[in-house]
């Protein structure tokens, strides 16, 4: 087990090595720097704020330096934003994202759940036509046309919630909506397919054999080994949300952190784009890890052993 | 005897892309208290379908019970609503299932597994059915029960996972125990385990059984009775000395030649049944087994033989026990066996049904 | 007994018709057709198929039926709603929405379709070889998978756009560089489980290479899960085309795609809806068709289900 | 004295090594098969039947040990064009009908995919001739060569496999477990087959099951497995009138018998490993009792055995 | 749509209005603003918060000219080198007194090299200050002098006409010496350090959401400011902004915190709703005068001349902007509103293309290198690029292409020469026409980008720079434009408008020329 704890953090910090040099290497080969303004700086100027960020150094120095920074958890000042870290940026905007995030995973599942168990059950019955439909349309629609339907609809036109912000939790019903909407889908077209496997497994026909009623074998026997494929698409799905969307913080004017992962690029803001890779990534590494535990926890068979990986 | 379970003339059929399956034609058999009915017959013939029907256990669409009755105790279960089969199932009637390794909920303990029939059928508490649970492991010979009730199925073997099986079967002291294949996938030594324990069990329990095989072996091991089903059909039913020493069935014959014993020394071939089983979605006129019958009558292709008796227990299925019929010989293999029972009628009656 | 009529030349034994026996009754199907069989039974995915060959004709033949070219621009006749004249109204520099919406669809579904199928190349080929080398080769291969995968999606699409430059190309370079790993995996995981079944180890015993294995034998056997994935590769692709639009890293103008009409469209939802509606409705509906259809196919090549 | 076709000697393959799941599959086998015989190979599942198979057929590389195949090595480095040539001489039936064949190939190209392999074929014609020659030697017509297996029942498909191996022409097939998928009635299709094609063409078999009636009656002599060990080989009526190893007899006991008779009276025995009882030290191997009947024994036990054979 | 957009407007200002003297106003500064430091801010969103919660030496007023503000009397010395300034007797939010230190303080803390001043060069004009920002000159030395508590003295490197006008800027506003001294880190969150001496002062601000002002009670003339607080708040969709402000939770949409959507335009034009105001501001394409065919005069002069400028600000940008066919604004020049030239004058562009033309030893327009038409990433920029296109085929039959870019790219690709035909906005930074053109006095000037340079140009620049006499000044400035527009180094196309729209009762908000807002006079009624 512990062996199994070392290789496993071993790689997640191999992939995150890669990961920080591959967005350390990219960024400095995107044309542009964070300094580039419409009034041209005299060249003293940027040569002189070059030197004070350490961008006048060979870049091997400012590789290694940022490694040994971000080592101690300081991802550095941000570029743009005078005065502020990027520890701040994200130490702001995450917890915004993440209650956002999880109002939103928690109304994918329980309703993708709902939809998907409902439409196995009744497989080829209108209830599932009707729930593969509404999953197919959700899944269909671009998140920033839904956004911006659902904040026209209820928003401008119904007058029933806020249009915009991050204050009551009215506030957060459209955007947590908006967000939660193509992830809905997907977890219900998974739990409907992963639920038809399961339900045509003999141990459910052990149980119906033991006169368990419909329901008892549905929550008891098939939607929790139904649950294994919305787990693993859970890990990553979680880690998108909780770090934020563009689309919907943009429209919806939430202070989050997902508008920094595409306004620090197009500012070229060094720090902010490295340290908001890292952070996600860090949460995408331990959220497919946890994902593995959930695995571990949910079905029996499957040990977390160092030498046999789950694919 | 007691009649537990009487099944008259059961028709199941499935709807199918390729068309209409009837995968049981007409199925009358009856189970009386605390024996053993096997049921034999080549992969495809209607065995299991024919057991889930009693257990109303048929996927619904595409499945459909198109007639019959099924009694149990008297009572006809094909009318029944799933809600009212709740209270049958597990209870008066429970299943054993031939896979042992995927008839178990991979993600529930064994216990849990266990336990719940009892509650679910019985008024008792947590406590009590925990306690039965480990009584009934132990039953089926499972050591250091306390302890295993609460691991996984992936933590036993494939022998102790048909035991817990049975253990499931039995939690509910059913009346009737359906039993599909339950040795198959086991080894011999393994085989020999489980069926030793069925029999004992049912000695102690009293149920009555209903064993699906296609082995020989096992059916001249655990059977009363045996029933014989090919293409859908009962095409004979007998005491398991009936079928053995004196089958009438020119396919009950095909089965016997075609299995060595251990005593045959002789290098000669094998008698093995050409051909492949009839298509249910359209069955062949007259009587199925014709094309592959090598004893096969005019008739045989033209009209779907009746049920003669030969004794008050035995039943078979084809024109050549009619009277007009010639007499025909049964293969080697057979002829070496066959013994004269008592109870044979002089001369078979033709009967509509059994 | 009496009753029987007289059959006695009836009963004379005429034996067994062995070639009867061993006759196939049923018409031959392979297992596309089999497949096809099923997949037709599927109202919603057949709707779905009939939807993508009516937006797949439109896009070849839809921009030569209006008078109107997707690109010249008549600023005086901007936002008119739509009329006889411009059946899908016009845009916010007059040009011809029907014009640009299967202009549009052209690019959008070329999109789809070449990322759909890159990652369908570099998926196989990766996939294949991990799952059917197994052991340090497919571990090597699994991890640099795993590794890219953890690189930031969007973050990674983004920084190619600015490092490369906005393009087609670069689009559909920036999809695919990550989006094949979904299909490796797939594919690993089906070689993975067909490489132990017996066929494989009967190809292997008649001294077939691993060439000859892996696309004689396992390849296609995992067509099924293959093309599942590749119907829902296609929208995807397009999906992120519209996003990266909705960013304003799409592609150059005048050229038109689903994805830069409707961000266009956006702004003018309240004002000149029409904008919207046509490019989104046809993006909703294509992606909708090839997830039915993927759907479809998902079930109609699924034995399992199937039976 | 026969001919020898296969020589296995000191054969082990063991799964995972080094790992804590080490798996010894084959553990240290010696026998031979002379030319033109059927060696039945039975024990329980999961004792290495399959694995000594596979093995002998380069489907696994052996862990230690030596194959011999007509006096060479199998396992030996070889060229590509020897490996070929050997592929063509050793040929496999497998146990599942349902999952030895390609589902997405005609049934033509599955059974021409030897003689597509190595070349057996000079043209379209005579490539499709040869199918049709082997159809009909395995009891199908031309008919089906172009349907798709999933369209044969599975003494047909079982068929199909044997018409697959026989495409190169081999010398030596292995049958592993090539009836216990199979129903009764259909088992003896598929055993006549196989001993009319031995007559015909002088085949030698390794046939591997669990269904120890049907072993006795196709082989002429049968080795016993246990836990990757050879336990007892012997001629198979011998074997039957007398087990020496503890484990054959308790596997002879666990056989039901389509004799409801016989059935009543049987009394299982049960196999205890501790019952041998070795001394640390003591060799136990392989010793000859009577001719051509071996038991895995140590000294003491086959004086015993010499004593009472 | 419109009219029900409007009405669930109206009922909710209906609403507020009720209660009759509201305080509070919301706006929208779009983005988070990057620095709150006088010394460190370098961007609009900056300055409209720093404008209202600091008070420099001057205060643009109501009237667009400079007014003392924390300067109580201004003297300027004979050669207009040396101003003194009488700082006025007030105190910082937290009671200090504000003095001249606090303005020598600040300025020399932004233009010391150390602090990284982006827009130190704003204070390029004190003596000695570019060489003291370039680590030439010791910081010391900068031209900026507390003779006691109250006196500022300021020396210029050259006589600057517009210097009071810079004054007001935001790089030029004080800081509380004492309070940044202990604290380096002050300006970086809202709190007891962030003190400052404007009509408001910041009492919250949670980064990227809003900045929340209100009434500074320590402000010298707080008697005139009415509202208690103001709401800034961060939403970068210009959509979502406006439907809020539809619906009544937001007080103010559009320029100059942040823009309409164009698309609204028509229907905000039709309610009456939509105000406009033309500003120090203009949009050009820059022709790079190094790139085959743009070399040839008068196939720049063709380009620029059958542009339609009209179409475009009524069709495209539609926010009333000025077509504009001279350099500076009509704001500095009021004959600009007419320009140098005709709009879409087909047949002239004709004339110059044919020119071109044969002094290219071209036959024909389709012989012409395809001219490539470079903008950053945004809507507006492609659309006029798109119209502009089509209008250059269509006429000329000219082939062009377009080409996108990210601002950070696309302006790297301006400054290095690197394309051909570009777009640019430009807006003031003080109110004088030299913004406008002095950027083109050097090849290498930085902002240039189309690498033309004139000599006479050149002169006629340096020497308006030393001139007292303001009308000699302009009319220096005004013969240096049209040498500009005769050479055509760029195409004019628009002059920049604010448009917003407001609550009918928000009265008082003051925009200047330039476009930037105060709010110290604002007020509901
Ligand atoms: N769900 C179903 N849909 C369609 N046909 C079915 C279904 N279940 C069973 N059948 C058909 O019914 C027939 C009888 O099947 P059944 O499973 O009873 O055979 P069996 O005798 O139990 O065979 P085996 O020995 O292989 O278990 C077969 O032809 C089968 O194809
Ligand atoms: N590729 C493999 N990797 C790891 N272990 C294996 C592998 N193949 C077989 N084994 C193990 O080796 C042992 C012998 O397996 P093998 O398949 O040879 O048994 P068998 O006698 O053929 O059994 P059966 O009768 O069930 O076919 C088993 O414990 C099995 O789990
Ligand atoms: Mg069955
Ligand atoms: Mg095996």
């Amino acid at each position: 087990m512990i062996k199994y704890f070392g290789k496993r953090f071993f790689y997640m910090f191999l992939s995150l090595l890669v990961i920080i040099t591959a967005t350390f290497f990219l960024m400095r080969l995107a044309p542009g720097n964070p300094f580039t303004s419409e009034k041209q700086l005299p060249p003293e100027i940027e040569a002189n704020l070059n030197a004070h960020y350490g961008l006048d150094q060979p870049w091997y120095v400012q590789y290694f330096d940022y490694l040994k920074r971000i080592a101690t958890w300081d991802f550095g000042p941000s570029f743009k934003y005078k005065g502020q870290t990027v520890n701040d940026i994200i130490s702001e905007g995450f917890p915004v994202s993440l209650a956002l995030g999880i109002e939103a995973i928690f109304i994918a599942l329980a309703l993708g759940v709902l939809l998907g168990v409902l439409a196995a059950l009744y497989h080829n019955k209108w209830q599932d036509y009707s729930s593969m439909i509404f999953a197919v349309v959700g899944i269909s629609v671009p998140s920033f046309i839904m956004a911006a339907l659902l904040q026209y609809i209820f928003a401008i036109k119904l007058q029933v919630l806020p249009v915009a912000r991050w204050d009551s939790f009215a506030h957060t019903i459209l955007p947590a909506l908006a967000l939660a909407t193509t992830p809905l889908a997907f977890i219900a077209r998974l739990t409907r397919s992963s639920m038809l496997e399961v339900l045509s497994n003999d141990y459910i026909k052990t149980a119906k054999a033991k006169g368990l009623s419909r329901g008892v074998i549905t929550v008891k026997h098939a939607v929790r080994n139904a649950m294994m494929p919305v787990v693993s698409y859970l890990g990553p799905l979680s880690a998108g949300i909780i770090t934020g969307s563009f689309v919907i913080e943009k429209i919806f004017g939430i202070p989050g952190l997902g508008s920094h992962f595409v306004t620090s690029i197009q500012n070229r803001d060094y720090t902010v784009i490295m340290g908001v890779t890292v952070f996600y990534s860090i949460l995408l590494l331990l959220s497919i890890f946890i994902v593995d535990i959930i695995y571990g926890l949910i079905d029996p068979r499957i040990k977390l052993r160092a030498h046999k990986k789950g694919a | 005897m007691e009649k537990l379970l009487e099944v008259k003339n059961l028709e199941v059929g499935f709807q199918t892309y390729g068309g209409y399956v009837q995968a049981v034609r007409g199925v009358s058999f009856d189970v009386n208290r605390g024996e053993t009915l096997a049921i034999v017959g080549e992969s495809g013939s209607g065995k299991s379908v024919t057991t889930q029907a009693i257990m109303k256990l048929i996927p619904m669409p595409p499945g459909e019970i198109r007639n019959g009755q099924i009694l149990l105790d008297g009572e006809d279960l094909v009318p029944k609503t799933s809600k009212q089969m709740e209270k049958i199932l597990g209870q008066d009637v429970s299943m054993i299932f031939q896979d042992p390794m995927t008839s178990l909920n991979p993600t529930m303990r064994v216990g849990a597994q266990i336990t719940e029939v009892i509650l679910k059928h019985n008024n008792v508490s947590k406590e009590t059915a925990n306690k039965k649970a480990i009584e009934l492991l132990e039953l089926v010979g499972i050591p250091r029960a306390e302890e295993r009730v609460r691991q996984y199925p992936h933590q036993f073997s494939g022998g102790m996972r048909q035991r817990v099986m049975i253990a499931i079967a039995l939690a509910a002291n059913p009346k009737l125990l359906i039993a599909d294949e339950p040795t198959t996938a086991l080894d011999v030594t393994i085989q020999a385990q489980i069926l030793e324990l069925m029999k004992s069990i049912k000695k102690e329990v009293g149920s009555s059984i209903i064993f699906i095989t296609h082995d020989l072996g096992v059916v001249a091991n655990v059977a009363d009775r045996v029933a014989v089903m090919y293409a859908g059909q009962i095409v004979e039913i007998g005491t398991v000395d009936e079928i053995f020493y004196d089958p009438r069935h020119p396919y009950t014959w095909g089965l016997m030649a075609s299995m060595p014993s251990l005593e045959t020394v002789d290098e000669g071939q094998l008698e093995a049944i050409p051909g492949t089983p009839p298509d249910l979605t359209n069955p062949p006129k007259g009587d199925a087994f014709a094309p592959r019958n090598p004893y096969a009558l005019q008739i045989d292709y033209e009209e779907e033989p009746p049920m003669f008796q030969v004794s008050p227990t035995h039943f078979a299925k084809t024109w050549l026990l009619h009277p007009e019929a010639p007499r025909i010989d049964p293969p080697e293999a057979v002829l070496k066996n066959r013994r004269k029972l008592a109870g044979t009628f002089e001369k078979p009656v033709m009967v509509m049904e059994v | 007994m009496s009753a029987l009529p007289n059959k006695k030349d009836k009963f004379v034994v005429v034996g067994s018709q062995a070639d009867h026996a061993e006759k196939i009754n049923k018409p031959s199907l392979s297992f596309w057709k089999e497949a096809w069989l099923h997949f037709k039974k599927n109202k919603l995915a057949m709707f779905g198929a009939l939807l993508l060959i009516v937006l797949i004709t439109m896009a070849a033949i839809g921009p030569h039926i209006v008078k109107y070219d997707y690109a010249t621009n008549d600023l005086m006749n901007s936002n008119q709603p739509p009329s006889k004249e411009h059946w899908f109204g016009t845009d916010d520099l007059g040009r011809d929405v029907f014009a640009r919406t299967w202009e549009g669809a052209r690019i959008s579904l070329f999109i789809g379709i070449a990322a759909a199928l890159i990652d369908l190349a570099i998926g196989i080929i990766w996939g294949g070889i991990a799952g059917y080398k197994g052991g340090r080769v497919d571990e090597i291969m699994m991890r640099i998978a795993d590794i890219l995968y953890g690189i930031p999606n969007l973050l990674m699409i983004i920084i190619l756009m600015v490092v490369l430059g906005q393009g087609l190309g670069t689009m559909i370079l920036a999809m695919t560089i990550t989006g094949w790993i979904g299909m490796a995996r797939i594919v690993r995981g089906q070689v993975l489980q067909l490489k132990t079944q017996e066929f494989v180890l009967a190809s292997r015993t008649l001294g077939a290479d691993s060439r000859r294995i892996l696309f004689k034998h396992l390849i296609p056997n995992s067509m099924g899960p293959i093309l599942v994935t590749l119907t829902l590769t296609i929208p995807t692709a397009i999906f992120t085309e519209a996003f990266l639009s909705f960013l304003g890293l799409g592609l150059n103008p005048p050229l038109a795609s689903w994805g830069t009409m409707a961000s266009d469209g956006l702004p003018a939802l309240e004002y000149f809806p029409w904008r919207l509606f046509f490019p989104a409705t046809f993006i909703c509906l294509t992606i909708f068709a090839f997830n039915v259809i993927g759907d479809g196919l998902r079930d109609a090549l699924d034995p399992r289900l199937r039976k | 004295m026969k001919e020898k076709l296969i020589e296995v000697k000191g054969l082990k393959q063991y799964f995972n090594i080094g790992s804590p799941n080490e798996v010894r599959a084959v553990d240290d086998v010696s026998f031979d098969i002379y030319k033109g015989e059927t060696l039945g190979l039975v024990g329980e599942s999961g004792c290495g039947k399959s694995t000594t198979g596979r093995t002998i057929i380069r489907l696994y590389d052996a862990t230690d040990g030596e194959v011999l195949f007509k006096g060479e090595d199998v396992h030996g480095k070889k060229s590509k064009k020897a490996l070929k040539e050997f592929n063509r001489k050793m040929q496999m039936i497998f146990q599942d009908p349902y999952a030895s064949l390609n589902p997405r190939m005609k049934v033509a190209d599955i059974i021409a995919e030897g003689i597509d392999i190595h070349g057996l074929a000079k043209s379209k014609k005579e490539r499709m001739e040869k199918v049709y020659k082997l159809l009909e030697t395995v009891g199908l017509n031309r008919e089906h060569a172009n349907r798709y297996p999933h369209e044969f029942s599975g003494g047909q498909r079982q068929r199909l496999g044997i018409a697959r191996a026989l495409a190169v022409e081999p010398d030596f097939i292995i049958a592993d477990e090539p009836i216990s998928a199979l129903d009764v009635s259909i088992q003896a299709q598929v055993v006549n087959l196989m001993q009319q094609l031995q007559k015909e063409k002088g085949l030698t078999y390794l046939f591997i099951a669990h269904d120890l009636s049907m072993v006795k009656y196709i082989s002429d002599r049968i080795g016993v497995m246990y836990f990757g060990k050879l336990v007892e080989l012997a001629p198979s009526s011998v074997l039957y009138q007398k087990p020496l190893h503890p484990y054959t007899q308790s596997l002879l006991s666990a056989i039901p018998l389509p004799d409801p008779d016989y059935e009543r009276n049987r009394v299982r025995k049960t196999y205890d490993p501790a019952v041998h009882n070795y001394a640390a030290g003591e060799e136990v191997k392989m010793r000859e009792v009577a001719p051509g009947h071996w038991v895995y024994c140590s000294e003491k036990e086959f004086q015993q055995h010499k004593a009472t054979y | 749509a419109c009219g029900g957009g409007n009405g669930g407007g109206g009922d909710k200002a209906g609403g507020n209005g009720k209660e009759d003297n509201k305080k509070e106003l919301k706006v929208n500064i779009k983005t988070e603003p990057f620095s709150m430091h006088p010394g460190l801010a370098n961007d609009s969103t900056s300055g409209s918060v720093l404008r209202n919660t600091f008070e420099g030496l001057t205060r643009i007023n109501k009237d667009d000219k400079p007014e003392n503000a924390a300067a109580e009397k201004v003297d300027v010395s004979e050669d207009g080198k040396v101003y003194t300034f009488t700082i006025r007797d007030h105190k910082w939010s937290n009671g200090d007194p504000v003095t001249a230190q606090d303005f020598e303080y600040a300025w020399k803390w932004a233009l010391d090299p150390k602090n990284q001043s982006q827009y130190a060069y704003q204070l390029y004009y004190l003596k000695n200050g570019q060489a003291a920002n370039e680590g030439k000159a010791k910081i010391e030395d900068v031209g900026v002098k507390a003779k006691d508590e109250k006196t500022l003295e300021v020396t210029l490197e050259n006589p600057t006409p517009y210097f009071l006008e810079l004054t007001a800027f935001y790089t030029y506003l004080p800081v509380n010496s004492k309070v940044a001294q202990k604290n380096p880190n002050w300006y970086k969150n809202a709190g007891e350090d962030y003190v400052s001496n404007g009509p408001y002062v910041m009492d919250q601000w949670e980064h990227s959401d809003k900045i929340v002002l209100k009434k500074n009670d320590q402000y010298w003339d707080k008697d005139t400011v009415k509202l208690d607080k103001i709401d800034m708040l961060m939403i970068n969709d210009v959509n979502t902004e406006l439907s809020m402000f539809k619906k009544g939770e937001l007080d103010w949409a559009g320029s100059p915190f942040s823009a309409l959507p164009t698309d609204a335009m028509e229907s905000l034009k039709a309610d009456k709703t939509l105000n406009i105001k033309p500003i120090a501001g203009v949009y050009w394409y820059k022709f790079n005068t190094e790139a085959e065919p743009l070399n040839n005069v008068n196939i720049r002069k063709a380009l620029a001349y059958v542009i339609d400028r009209k179409s475009i600000v009524e069709k495209i940008s539609k926010g009333g902007q000025i077509p504009a066919m001279a350099a500076v604004p009509p704001s500095m020049f009021e004959e600009n509103e007419k320009g140098y030239f005709k709009d879409h004058d087909v047949k002239t562009a004709k004339e110059y293309l044919e020119k071109g033309l044969k002094e290219l030893g071209l036959k024909d327009a389709s012989e012409l290198p395809e001219i490539t038409i470079s903008y950053n990433t945004d809507e507006a920029h492609q659309k006029i690029a798109q119209a502009i296109q089509d209008t250059w085929k269509k006429e000329l039959g000219v082939k062009t292409k377009l080409g996108n870019e990210e601002w950070a790219v696309y302006i790297e690709k301006l400054h290095s020469g690197d394309y051909m035909v570009g777009r640019m906005g430009w807006l003031g930074d003080f109110n004088d026409p030299i913004n406008f053109l002095e950027l083109f006095r050097e090849k290498k000037g930085g902002n240039n980008d189309t690498n033309w340079e004139n000599p006479e140009f050149k002169k006629l620049l340096v020497d308006s720079q030393k001139e007292m006499d303001p009308a000699k000044r302009s009319q220096m400035l005004k013969d240096a434009e049209k040498i500009f527009v005769d050479e055509m180094p760029v195409a004019p196309i628009y002059f920049y408008t604010n448009s917003w729209v407001q609550r009918d009762n928000l009265k008082d908000v003051v925009m200047s020329g330039l476009g930037d807002v105060q709010l110290k006079w604002a007020h509901f009624e």
